[in-house]
């Protein structure tokens, strides 16, 4: 990530893993959300799609305890010859690593509170790629494009 | 959990008993944290049954996983009673989490009050 | 800086030095600033002066190159033996250092445009203080109880 | 500055010219980012100077001093050209910038935008 430009266009976040703070970076991805020159409505869709990701690591990653801190990195992907414009999100955290074919919702037709975070983060998302750490945990890179 | 949080925010704005019908009127942001108080306020409302409970979306701006949790989990109560949950005013803020997780199908959606009423 | 509770009740962003980012962290800044059950009163003023110490590092710190980075650290102090609760805000940059008695707002009777930040951030917060960091940049401290 | 960043939450929500009198609405958060816009409304105003401008600033969530700093500027081009600007719904979020400023025995003040045409 972000290499040549280590800080262009770039905001990080350190947050405790307690969904008191969700709000401060949905207003963060809105904020770059707007930058990258997305709609309303996707850009609504997009910060909904992160937010489902840091619930789960909440409720997953670390089982609610609430002290643990989750890492979020949001960066303007500028068009390139390869890629479109789009916003990057990275999502790093320090708890339970699990297997990413396991990450899967529930059947949307079986109707029962829970289970719809994934669905929503991969019909929002471009791409979606959770990856264990080898220093620990897990982390969740995503991009949505414009 | 973090302790010495307030709750100063209130998604619960309002809540109107008349006849057999509760009008919950609900506003804000509603996520994993936020949500625990309209899971509350649901639970109470369920534990007298009206026939019919209305709730109010119009000045929600956000909601996701989380409060639908709770919304499918009043609706199963509601069912459960012979009672009705109806949603009015779904804006376009909240419309794509309901689309995405196909609820547009499930919950009984009206675009006011009175029409939800008399449906 | 907590030693003991390395991310207990602490929020760490790191912006481009541009006003266009500003918006995020003041939603920040208001979220902790209810975690320490401040009134709103005192949360509004809180949040102009974290405006206004950003605001003069991008203006002065940075001279407006707004691909600098900025650091800010938010946290909960709860009470202690010495110490009410309060939040406690750091902001770090890697601009131009300045010995701290020469930042001085204008003589609030000489009215013209500029020269009230300072007056704002002094006036508001319960400790302020610069310090120029030895690997570069200025750090400034700032303190508010609830 | 970085580019492609779109003015979309535009802070001048409304203008009335009517007779010598422009009533300029502002909204949202007035910041080193937003103040610009504003600037620029306010330059334009001053380019072809009403009698009075009057700054309803009612649905005004945050200012800070770069918007103050436009404010005094265009304050000072209306004494200049001997036209009056007056200051409109001042509610509590930015009343505090105003008392530590000093700014509100500068600026000619109003409850209403009635009450601050006919002073
Ligand atoms: N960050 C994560 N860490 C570990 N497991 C996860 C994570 N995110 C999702 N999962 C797994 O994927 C499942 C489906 O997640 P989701 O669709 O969001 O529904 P829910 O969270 O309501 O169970 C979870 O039940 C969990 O087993
Ligand atoms: N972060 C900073 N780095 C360097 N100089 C600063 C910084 N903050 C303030 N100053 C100095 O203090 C002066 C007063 O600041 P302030 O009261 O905010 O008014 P203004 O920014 O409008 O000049 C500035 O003009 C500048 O010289």
């Amino acid at each position: 990530m972000d290499q040549q430009h280590p800080s262009k266009n770039l905001i990080e976040l350190k947050i405790n893993a307690d969904p008191f703070y969700l709000c401060i970076v949905r207003k963060a991805v809105q904020r770059m959300a707007e930058l990258v020159g997305m709609n309303e409505q996707d850009s609504d869709s997009l910060i909904l799609a992160v937010d489902e990701a840091l619930t789960n690591v909440i409720q997953h990653g670390y089982g609610g305890a609430c002290d643990q801190q989750i890492i979020i990195k949001l960066r303007q992907i500028t068009p390139g010859q390869k890629e479109p414009t789009g916003l990057e999100v990275i999502i790093r955290d320090f708890g339970q690593q699990v297997d990413p074919k396991t990450i899967n919702g529930r059947d949307l037709d079986n109707i029962r509170p829970g289970g719809l975070g994934t669905h929503i983060i991969r019909s929002v998302m471009d791409k979606v790629e959770y990856t264990p750490q080898p220093q620990g945990g897990m982390q969740l890179h995503m991009i949505k494009y414009v | 959990m973090t302790d010495q949080k307030n709750n100063s925010n209130n998604i619960v704005k309002n809540i109107i008993r008349r006849d057999d019908v509760v009008i919950l009127q609900i506003v804000g942001e509603i996520d994993m944290h936020s949500s625990t108080e309209l899971r509350g306020e649901l639970l109470e409302i369920s534990q007298n049954p009206p026939a019919q409970t209305i709730i109010n979306m119009s000045e929600v701006d956000f909601m996701d996983s989380s409060g639908v949790a709770v919304l499918i989990e009043a609706l199963q109560l509601h069912r459960r009673n012979s009672s009705q949950l109806k949603l009015v005013g779904i804006n376009q803020r909240v419309r794509s989490i309901f689309e995405i997780s196909r609820l547009d199908t499930i919950f009984e959606i009206y675009d006011s009050e009175d029409e939800a009423i008399s449906a």
